[in-house]
């Protein structure tokens, strides 16, 4: 759904976004400004807006589509959290830039999937297959350590896996070639008509394109990912109210259910272990 | 060389309005045609604007060379081959023009307004060229121009049109003198004596009270008789030249004068009279 | 009727997409104006021949204004990155985008009119100097008004060009209907939305043309 | 308009060389100029043409609409005041040039071709205007031009220039008649006979081998002596007018006249020395 | 020394992505050579008083011109996939790009060249009229060598748009600079990279402006 985004894009959304928090205080509602990427992250804080506004918080979602800015936004108080990147992401981005952001709770996984359209099975993978993957460098990493999950390729000792690149495959009895040049949007198109590739495709883009995650996938990340979405705020706002409660309400057996009903176990609800 | 919607056009006995669009094409090879502006194509050399018509004719190669060199020599533009149309003067420039006119050998040479861009002296040597085309090659040459002296200076036959009809036509001579339609007397004037000086004859016969002041027209062979010192000496009477011109063509000369003829009443009577005689066309102003 | 052969659109998002191309267009569009006027007047001003011949000023404004044409716009929109943020105060949304647009279509646009103002009668020019005109009448009473429907016509094609910048502008959360068609229309594989938002930008394209052709008509006297 | 490497210009007795920029553009107030191609805004109509200067002197707005009503009275264009210059014709055009240079009451009207993109007619009508504008309001008008019937009706005194330097000047028909110049030569020929006639001439001289063909040049005033008529009374010669021209100005006639004297060897010099004695001018053709 | 200023340039990728950014603009542009002049070719003699006089075909090539002139590039690019695929036969990387290159240019390219082709003296097309040309011949012989130095400079015009497309073109992995700026540059905060891409991007667009240039003044003869 995309209809109750009015207040995104809008002309100067975040100015006055800043502003009405400050007169919203007398009216006893306190308003929080996270940013999100639109599925599922976006849909499920819709869902979650009329249960905070019954604790009396007022939810802004700032829609994005990118990965960069809705941790600058945050790190410059356009944003009070954002709900679109999981840990190593954020891990990653903490030591690259410095930014001072706490981990305030994970809410779901989406699993990242490997599919093809000419291979069936795993055992099938002919040698030298091309591996598309998104040319996003934050996913490279993920990717790579799905395919050492599944024992096709190793990465050298000592490297954070969440932050591994192509060069650091040592050792890959198939001879895979990682190509990773598209943006991930295009992934699906790629799936459909590079029939003899694999193609690891976020799930976010696995769905909107038709595809499930469980169903069609060679192979697909567990529950058990460290690729968790998490609630990520300033370290100062740790002990926020607002912001703990807006944790506590995705977490909360409604929310789950709605994850999980709504993306048919495609996303993965993860209440609470963090 | 549009299709016409009313008329037929025959060339040589062919008729033209009848070809098939591939017939008219070839029968186009036919005319050679002069244009004003020239026409000429910037981007190639005097030689290769000249070899255009016979590449569109499908002339080999060879062949085709020859004939360029042959063009080129007979407009009188050798050394300048391969110079670019920007680097020659407008009667070099019109001088590819005639050569390419010619390229294919055509039985016509249609010239529209062909020296009306052209100085005087360029003018003049352009329309020498024709002349000798004329006489060497032996080909028709239609001029389209509003330039009467042009026309009094090469042409043999004169067709005058208006509104695209054909109003007027003859021999040149014939047509100049006596002029019918009003667009040709406008046009006559221009050689034969012009407005400045209808104005000027106004004038004068309001200055001039005594005596008569007649036009005389003076018309091929007559000049050559000395009306003027003849009346002079058969009558009594003062004839004073007041303005006028007489100019020489290829057939004879003609021209116009105004004189006051000053004398006895009667005498003066009588010495029109005789003038009348002549084959000098009178014309005697009104209120004189 | 429209919503089955459309299931995916909703009037209220493609409408607010519409609203946001126009709001960027329109406002980029007249600081285009105004900047690539200047620019062609620098252009023209300096040129040899010019009011204000200058060789070395001629030469230092058509060297910025090559490397801004050179520019790629997307590259254009993350250099601008610190000016933005200084002017608009975020580096987010319509209002971000607009220096970017405007700074990567005014050389274009002043090219334009350096070539319109180049089209302006030399004699007229020289009439309103025998009147004892000073420089800045002569722009505001001579080549300005003589070179409107160039102008005009220019800033036509360069509202073309800047609608085709508007979708770039999405990286940096513009909005507006290419962001749209490609976010939520490709990315969510909702062709029916990729193909009304194209549909909407060539209607608005078309406008635009139609518009700027009916004032050059009308502006010119010629 | 632009700053002269040498020389000065001196205008109802003020140094224009001398002057800063700002008192440049105000003399240049006072400088009315027309231009060959009129130099109009096709942006602005016949109404805010002609209040151009004025903006630009800074007059305001009532006086502007008021000199300009004048104007438009003035040149004869009430009824156009609207119109677009592009739905003019040409004549019309250049009286809103004159309109126009004539806005800030200057001293000085400079004409530059000012009438050398008109047809004769509309030519005409606007010399009429200049001529009218010179009488009523008094001002100087400066013609630069390369037309000589232009000089010839409606100038006091000319100076020809070649080379960016005047070369001959004086009273129109002084140097009409007397041209010292090649470059005046040259141009007079344009009035006084042109170079067709030349070319007949020599014709002439070579057709015409009895008697002596002689060039009598009529200046001013002796026109109105009737010399063929007298020669032919008191000679016992034949005078025949072979061609050539005659034309009024407005300091009187002047022009050539080819003639064929033919008759006894002994009565022929006699009336060539009586034509001699005369102010008409005799050049006698070498061969015959 | 260059390692020191530039801490996360790498000349092999640096020298790949320019690679790419050449090919990608010189096979596009050979192709929208070819097209655009078709395009320009039939807008102008379909035309009013064209060769082919037409006034149905003349609207619908200039519909479709004004179309495609429209849609902004990265929304043509995804229109085009189906195309492309069939067409290159994968819908990545740089030869996956052309398509969309020379399809988002050519119609631009076209209209310039039905300008330049409009500027040929129209007595010139008489003069091979009344020589019995065909159109073909008046085609070939005429319309396209007396308007070359336009259409060459209008190549370079255009040239400039297809570097900004290739930019743009990064999202099906078509690479270089603009690409490798975006990606390698900005997403890594490597704003060296971004700096040096740009740079490069502007000598390129130079090169291409100073050989159009070149050519334009060697071809014209007028
Ligand atoms: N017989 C005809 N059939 C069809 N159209 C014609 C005919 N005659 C003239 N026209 C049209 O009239 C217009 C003027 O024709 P054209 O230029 O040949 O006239 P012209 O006599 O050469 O004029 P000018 O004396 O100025 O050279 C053209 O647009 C042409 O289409
Ligand atoms: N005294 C001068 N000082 C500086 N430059 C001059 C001078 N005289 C002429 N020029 C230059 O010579 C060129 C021709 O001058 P201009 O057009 O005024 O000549 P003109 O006599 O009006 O020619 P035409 O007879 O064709 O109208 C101009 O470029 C001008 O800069
Ligand atoms: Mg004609
Ligand atoms: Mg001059």
């Amino acid at each position: 759904g995309t209809s109750e985004e009015d207040n995104t894009n809008g002309e100067s959304e975040t100015a006055p976004a800043e502003n009405e928090s400050a007169e919203n205080e007398t009216a006893e509602l306190t308003e929080i400004v996270v940013g999100a990427t639109s599925i599922p992250h976006a849909e499920v804080l819709e869902e979650a807006k009329p249960l905070l506004e019954a604790e009396g918080i007022s939810l802004v979602i700032e829609q994005y589509q990118d990965y960069i800015l809705p941790n600058e936004d945050l790190a410059n108080e356009t944003l009070d959290a954002n709900y679109f990147q999981h840990i190593p992401y954020l891990e990653s981005q903490k030591a690259d830039f410095g930014y001072d952001f706490v981990n305030l709770g994970g809410i779901h996984v989406e699993p990242m999937g490997v599919y093809s359209k000419n291979i069936a099975s795993m055992d099938d993978i002919p040698e030298g297959t091309e591996v598309i993957i998104s040319r996003s460098v934050p996913d490279h990493g993920r990717i790579l350590a799905l395919f050492e999950s599944q024992g096709l390729i190793t990465l050298a000792e000592g490297v954070d896996k969440a932050s591994a690149t192509i060069e650091d495959i040592v050792e890959n009895p198939l001879n895979l070639t990682f190509s990773p040049d598209v943006d991930a949007a295009v992934l699906p198109e790629v799936y459909e008509r590079e029939e003899d590739a694999l193609v690891a495709i976020n799930t976010n883009y696995a769905i909107e394109a038709g595809l499930s995650p469980l169903d069609d996938s060679l192979f697909v990340e567990g529950a058990d990912s460290p690729y968790v979405n998490v609630i990520a705020v300033r370290a100062a706002d740790e002990d926020s109210e607002a912001l703990n409660k807006l944790v506590e309400v995705l977490q909360s057996e409604e929310i789950q259910t709605f994850i999980t009903e709504t993306y048919n176990g495609e996303v993965v609800p993860v209440g609470g272990s963090n | 060389m549009e299709q016409p919607t009313d008329g037929n056009i025959t060339i040589d006995g062919q008729e033209i309005t009848d070809l098939n669009q591939k017939e008219l094409r070839l029968s186009r090879q036919e005319i050679g045609m002069i244009f004003q502006h020239f026409n000429l194509l910037w981007s190639r050399t005097v030689r290769d604007n000249i070899s255009l018509p016979l590449e569109i004719a499908g002339v080999p190669r060879v062949e085709r060379l020859e004939r360029v060199e042959e063009l080129i020599k007979l407009v009188g533009l050798s050394g300048r081959e391969d110079a670019y149309p920007s680097e020659l003067s407008g009667g070099q420039k019109q001088r590819v023009g005639i050569a390419r006119a010619l390229a294919n050998n055509p039985k016509v040479l249609l010239c529209d307004e062909a020296t009306s861009a052209l100085d005087p002296e360029t003018t003049d040597s352009i329309l020498k060229l024709l002349i000798d085309i004329n006489k060497e090659l032996g080909l028709t040459i239609i001029l389209i121009t509003h330039e009467m002296h042009v026309i009094r200076k090469i042409c043999h036959r004169v067709a005058v049109m208006e509104n695209g009809r054909v109003v007027e036509q003859g021999d040149v001579l014939d047509v100049f003198l006596h002029p019918k339609q009003q667009v040709t007397k406008k046009f006559v004037e221009q050689v034969m004596g012009d407005k400045e000086q209808d104005d000027a004859y106004e004038f004068l016969t309001t200055s001039y009270t005594t005596g008569k002041n007649i036009r005389l027209h003076f018309i091929g062979e007559t000049t050559n008789q000395a009306l003027i010192s003849r009346v002079a000496k058969e009558f009594d009477v003062e004839i004073n030249i007041l303005q006028g011109k007489i100019t020489q063509t290829q057939k004879g000369a003609y021209g116009t004068l105004v004189v006051n003829i000053d004398g006895e009443n009667n005498e003066l009577a009588r010495a029109i009279e005789f003038i009348k005689s002549t084959s000098v066309e009178v014309e005697v102003a009104p209120n004189a | 009727m429209l919503n089955e052969l459309f299931p995916n659109v909703k009037i209220a998002d493609l409408w607010e997409a519409t609203g946001e191309t126009f709001y960027m267009t329109l406002i980029a569009l007249t600081g285009t104006f105004v900047l690539g006027i200047l620019l062609g007047l620098l252009l023209y001003l300096t040129s040899k021949g010019g009011l204000w011949q200058s060789k070395s000023l001629n030469l230092s404004v058509a060297t910025v204004v090559n490397v801004f044409r050179a520019i790629p716009f997307i590259i254009l929109i993350l250099l601008l990155f610190p000016f933005t943020d200084f002017l608009v105060g975020t580096i987010r949304g319509p209002n971000a985008a607009l220096p970017a647009l405007i700074i990567g279509s005014a050389p274009f646009y002043g090219r334009l009119v350096e070539i319109g103002l180049r089209e302006v009668d030399k004699g007229v020019i020289e009439a309103a100097k025998s009147m004892g005109a000073k420089t800045r009448t002569i722009i505001f009473k001579v080549l300005l008004p003589e070179s409107m429907p160039a102008l005009v016509s220019g800033i036509t094609v360069t509202a073309i060009a800047l609608i085709g910048y508007t979708a770039v502008a999405g990286v940096i959360g513009a909005g507006g209907l290419g962001d749209f068609a490609y976010y939520y229309g490709f990315q969510r594989r909702a062709f029916d939305v990729v193909f009304v938002c194209t549909v909407l930008i060539v209607i608005i394209v078309f406008i635009f043309q139609f518009i700027g052709d009916f004032i050059t008509n009308k502006l010119d006297k010629r």
